[in-house]
């Protein structure tokens, strides 16, 4: 585990880093919105757990979870305008594309890989999302392969003078392959509205940090590219909101691109296939459960006077009906016809 | 008609796709000031400025992928590899990403990319600047891969495969850009993607070539059939995937002989997916060997002149092949 | 001799090559601390340590790379691409530098490097982690491509594989890996590379067939041939290049009749040049069309069961194209 | 044209500049080396201008040149000990492949495509240097791929712990791939002995560094990788022998690589298929030319006192009856026989 991040506060050279408690201040979110921006973090873990009970009941052979990056992906997310920009994803951005506005129902046709899930009609593995209509691009396995593909998005959008910015997202771990050094390379030479998060959680599968990168935090990476390299602590969803605001106006000034690194934790093994064990101490994991964005979130609201226990209890029983009411109706969905395996391949 | 170079009829091509439709981008290593190291999009830069004919950096791969991103968000662009020999970094983004978009999505996206690229030998390139390595593109499904010879092919093709709302790879070879000429219209015009054309027709053997080996295998067609009361056919397939087998086939069972001539090394190479088509579809028919004309199983060509010329193979070569064939 | 699951073949080879040379080392993502994502190298780091097991940045074109370098400067080292699905990053490092050092240096250079990686589907691994992709590497001449289903046959040609002075794609079947057994012996062993195996003789039809099809092939076979007079020759190539084309004719020399059976799709497979091998040297023997049961044409595996099943052959697709062959 | 290294030193934050004047202090060359330094730019230059001649007088089919990049080389390449260290070069590396060994008979042997051209025996175009006995590994064209594949040379000296240090160049425009990118992570990862040496000549064929990275100095890109970036001006022979003193020093230490940029300029078009009056003006390529390597070596030397005009003569005599002698040498040679185009594919 780097230090860094575990705090909250770090202060690299040359790289901004956001303090926590500063982003609880000059905050533009009312407290409704910090309410939405928490519900939308309970129900990303709620249907996330409910697909690894699945998992285990060997409903659903598949799960690979954003469990740990919830605090960092909702402060990301609200500092889009999800009605107008793009997201190209990676497979842990669960509430991400909740909050582009994927429904629950959407994500449980796609865990459970039945006919009619929006995302690929079964095709891809569950965490593989995309719909052309909420703009988030279908995302594909290969690491990092979006980060060279966000600047063309965002390419397109400038070249029609539009007011929209490209949000994508890949591992720490993604940052290591030769797409990632070509696409920031791209975006900040035509100053292109992307910004690029990486979601720092230590670990690329087994391998940590140490053996990725020579450098202790990734923003560092941003200074090859001239861009501004921002590392924020990502169990705390208002600081990277706060963060990526930011990022977003520079982005929409036409300053370009900017480099987000949302320091976090995966709760879970790699995925359904892995098993951390081997390369993770238990303590290590308990130490940034006791950080967990849900738990931090919590504090903050309340703090802020935003949530009392009452509002929290009726957003976890309407998130535990939206998790019902997903799994049900997935589970009732048909499979996909067995005609369907050849369909799509070119257009017409 | 005018007649134009393949270069010409290709420049002209995507001067009229980009005049008529604002969605055409052009992009890639040295496209704009210097108007490509061929001068294919020579003057493009000025008519059409820097936010439409752009100049890349030295990188394949992103090349490739913004050309998807910008096709994703309502672009057509038209990419340069600037060799086919340096495709190999943008592979996973061709054969992972472009390739995949429709299927893996259910046919929600489309990425309708055209990569313009350089290939084949002949001209003292050495191994880097000579391959033809289409085999490994035509294997893949999603993708189109088409190489026009004939300038007038090369201009309705490229209008074609801009339009094609799949991605396509269009292989121009650099040892006919200024050597082959044909009647070439002004106005734009399409040839359709998946159609091959029959250069001779003949009903003694079949001869399927593609590439500057087109024009050997043409001339020794010419020089055996003025000899010989014999005719031959010559079918240059164009589109190499989705490729023309109906047409093949047609010839075939009609023909009874099949030679199929490529660059490429032989193993692998495209022409032995015709031969087993061939030999799987209209076997009943054949009344020889199916032989194939190919490069040798060597890395790539070689530079020096004489190791270039043991490389190549040219009329002579073809002629030997049709004397054997159509001794069976 | 003990019976051992493929797997176990595979990682018993890997520490026999790593104990008896300095000069092996193994490198790749999860290798490691993990031993892989299948754990094929389970427990090489706690036995030759971190210098020699080297858990990599998640970056295939560096890790084929620095497999380069090393060999170069004397290792034999043995990279990992966690899923062959993944290798496209490094097909420059792999066709364009591995494949011609030797070519290009006119033979001063060797590359002796070894590439693992799992491949197949049939897994639930959908469009990214089912990839059978040989066909892009049979077509390199420079390049080795090995496919062993067996386990005594993977440890062996692992063996000769390292030792080999060219660079090797070593292909191993994810689905195979806890599914088959044979006997092994404990000690090294070579089995040479470029040598098919005849695992079934017959006289009225050859099939060849690699990876995990090889097993549904069998069994068609052999019910087959439980039933009718019939006998049939099956033939693993296990190498995919060089591909011991010699065994295959002379098999269809004697049968007369060739099915051949791979998981990848049809269009472009390698089974097209081993048909258009066989139409070429073996024509006059053929009594039938060269068939091909083969990977439907989409991009790849889909992954909802009924989706992958329809994607799938199994032995009573395999015994349908038998009969239909073997009733010419 | 950037104006960094116009001057020689520049300020750059983070990043370490060598100052000309310091670099003809503190020097660990006798005058005796100094001439040999100079006499190996003027080679050369002499055989790089002689092979251009045989270019346009058909007797070459394509020339790529050093010139301008001498004085970069030269000082570059004496920092390294030629009897154990390794070299991957680039196709302007014709100064270094000399002082690593190779003799100008060799090179117009692969010039003119000549049976026995130690290099590729005529397969490989001009430019692409190899020779096994003196540690030069063979290159291809694709770029950047050497810089992915130094870190493993440098991994094996390592592995066996030999004192050995690899060397590998690239242009700027190279930087811009993937290759690059995780190159320059691996060798600092393992801290490996390599010297990355960008030869920074302001265009990639006719793109200019603003559009292919948006820092101004390709020693920033160092940042990204935690390793010592470090500018020089490569017209400079002894400032660049300085900082790659540095450098090589560093990599035997144990203390890892180095991204060592040096600022030159390309006297002549891309190659001989080139023409780059459309995108450089003649005011441009002249202004350079007034810094011509040889020039700024020649001043300095007499500065030192280490260089009379007689001196300069006899080196000049040796120079042009060398590039004689190897031209006619390679002249009389056979070209291949045609039967060698299919040999070396596999062992044996
Ligand atoms: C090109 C490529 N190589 C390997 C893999 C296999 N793989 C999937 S995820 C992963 C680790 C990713 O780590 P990181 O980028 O840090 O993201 P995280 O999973 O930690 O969020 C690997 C190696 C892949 N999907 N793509
Ligand atoms: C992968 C790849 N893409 C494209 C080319 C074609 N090409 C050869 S040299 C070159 C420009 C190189 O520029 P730079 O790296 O700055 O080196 P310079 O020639 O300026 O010394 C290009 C685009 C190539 N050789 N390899
Ligand atoms: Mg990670
Ligand atoms: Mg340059």
């Amino acid at each position: 585990m780097t230090s860094v991040g575990s705090g909250g506060t770090a202060t690299i050279p040359g790289i901004r880093a956001e303090a926590p408690d500063a982003a609880t201040s000059n905050l533009d979110l009312d407290h409704g919105q910090l309410r939405a921006m928490f519900e939308l973090m309970l129900l990303a873990r709620a249907l996330d757990e409910r697909t690894w009970l699945l998992n285990r009941a060997g409903r659903v052979s598949f799960a690979i979870s954003g469990q740990g990056h919830e605090g960092a992906q909702a402060g990301l997310g609200y500092a889009f305008d999800t009605s107008k920009d793009w997201l190209h994803p990676y497979y842990r951005d669960l509430t991400l594309v909740l909050h582009w506005g994927m429904t629950p129902r959407d994500v449980m046709l796609m865990n459970l890989s039945r006919k009619g899930d929006p995302n690929s009609g079964g095709r891809q593995m569950p965490g593989h999302y995309g719909s052309r209509r909420l703009r988030i691009v279908s995302s594909s396995s290969p690491v990092a392969t979006q980060i060279a593909q966000a600047p063309g998005i965002a390419l397109a959008s400038k070249l029609r003078g539009e007011d929209v910015v490209t949000l994508t997202c890949v591992g720490e771990g993604g940052t290591s392959e030769g797409d990632f050094h070509e696409g920031l390379n791209w975006a900040s030479i035509h100053r292109l509205p992307v910004v690029f998060c990486v979601q720092n959680n230590h670990y690329a599968i087994s391998v940590p940090m140490e053996k990725q990168m020579a450098v202790r935090h990734v923003a560092e990476r941003a200074a090859a590219y001239n861009m501004p390299g921002v590392q924020v602590d990502g169990t705390d969803a208002l600081a990277v909101y706060r963060a990526a605001r930011e990022a977003v106006a520079r982005a929409r000034r036409g300053d370009g691109p900017t480099l987000l690194e949302t320091v976090v934790y995966r709760f879970t093994p790699h995925s359904s296939d892995d098993d951390d064990r081997s390369y993770r101490s238990r303590e290590e994991v308990e130490e940034w459960k006791a950080r967990d964005p849900l738990i931090v979130t919590r504090q903050r609201l309340q703090a802020l006077g935003a949530l009392t226990d009452e509002q929290e209890a009726e957003m976890q029983s309407r998130v535990k009906a939206s998790v019902d009411d997903a799994t049900d109706f997935a589970l009732a969905a048909p499979l996909p016809d067995p005609e369907e395996a050849v369909t799509h391949v070119y257009a017409g | 008609m005018p007649d134009k170079l393949l270069i010409e009829a290709i420049r002209e091509g995507l001067f009229q796709e980009m005049a008529a439709d604002e969605r055409v981008i052009v992009l890639g290593e040295d496209v704009g000031k210097r108007g490509g190291v061929f001068r294919v999009t020579d003057g493009l830069l000025d008519r059409f400025g820097e936010a439409r004919v752009i100049d890349t950096p030295l990188a394949e791969s992103s090349i490739v992928g913004v050309a998807i991103g910008a096709a994703i968000n309502g672009m057509l662009p038209v990419a340069e590899i600037q060799f086919l020999d340096f495709i190999h970094p943008a592979m996973d983004q061709i054969m992972n990403e472009a390739a995949k978009l429709r299927y893996r999505s259910n046919g929600d996206f489309e990425c309708p990319i055209v990569i313009r690229a350089p290939y084949g030998g002949g001209v003292h390139g050495a191994l880097y600047h000579s391959q033809s390595i289409e085999a490994l593109f035509t294997h893949i499904p999603g993708l189109k891969v088409v190489a026009p010879i004939d300038p007038y092919d090369a201009k309705g093709m490229l209008r074609s495969a801009i339009h094609d709302p799949d991605p396509v790879l269009f292989l121009e070879h650099k040892r006919a850009y200024r050597a082959l000429r044909s009647e070439v219209p002004d106005a734009p015009y399409e040839v359709p993607l998946g159609k091959a054309r029959t250069l001779r027709e003949g009903n003694d053997l079949t001869i399927v070539a593609w590439g500057w080996y087109l024009q050997e295998a043409l001339a020794a067609a010419d020089e055996f059939m003025a000899e010989q009361q014999a005719t031959i056919e010559v079918i240059d397939p164009r589109s190499l995937r989705p490729l023309d087998s109906d047409a093949i086939l047609a010839s075939v069972m009609k023909t009874g002989k099949l030679l199929i001539v490529h660059e490429a090394n032989k193993f692998g190479g495209l022409g032995g997916e015709i031969s087993a088509i061939v030999a799987e579809d209209a076997f009943a028919y054949l009344d020889g060997p199916i032989m194939r004309i190919a490069g040798p199983e060597v890395p790539a060509m070689p530079y020096s002149p004489p190791l270039e010329q043991a490389f190549l193979h040219d009329k002579h070569d073809i002629r030997a092949a049709i004397e054997r064939l159509a001794a069976y």
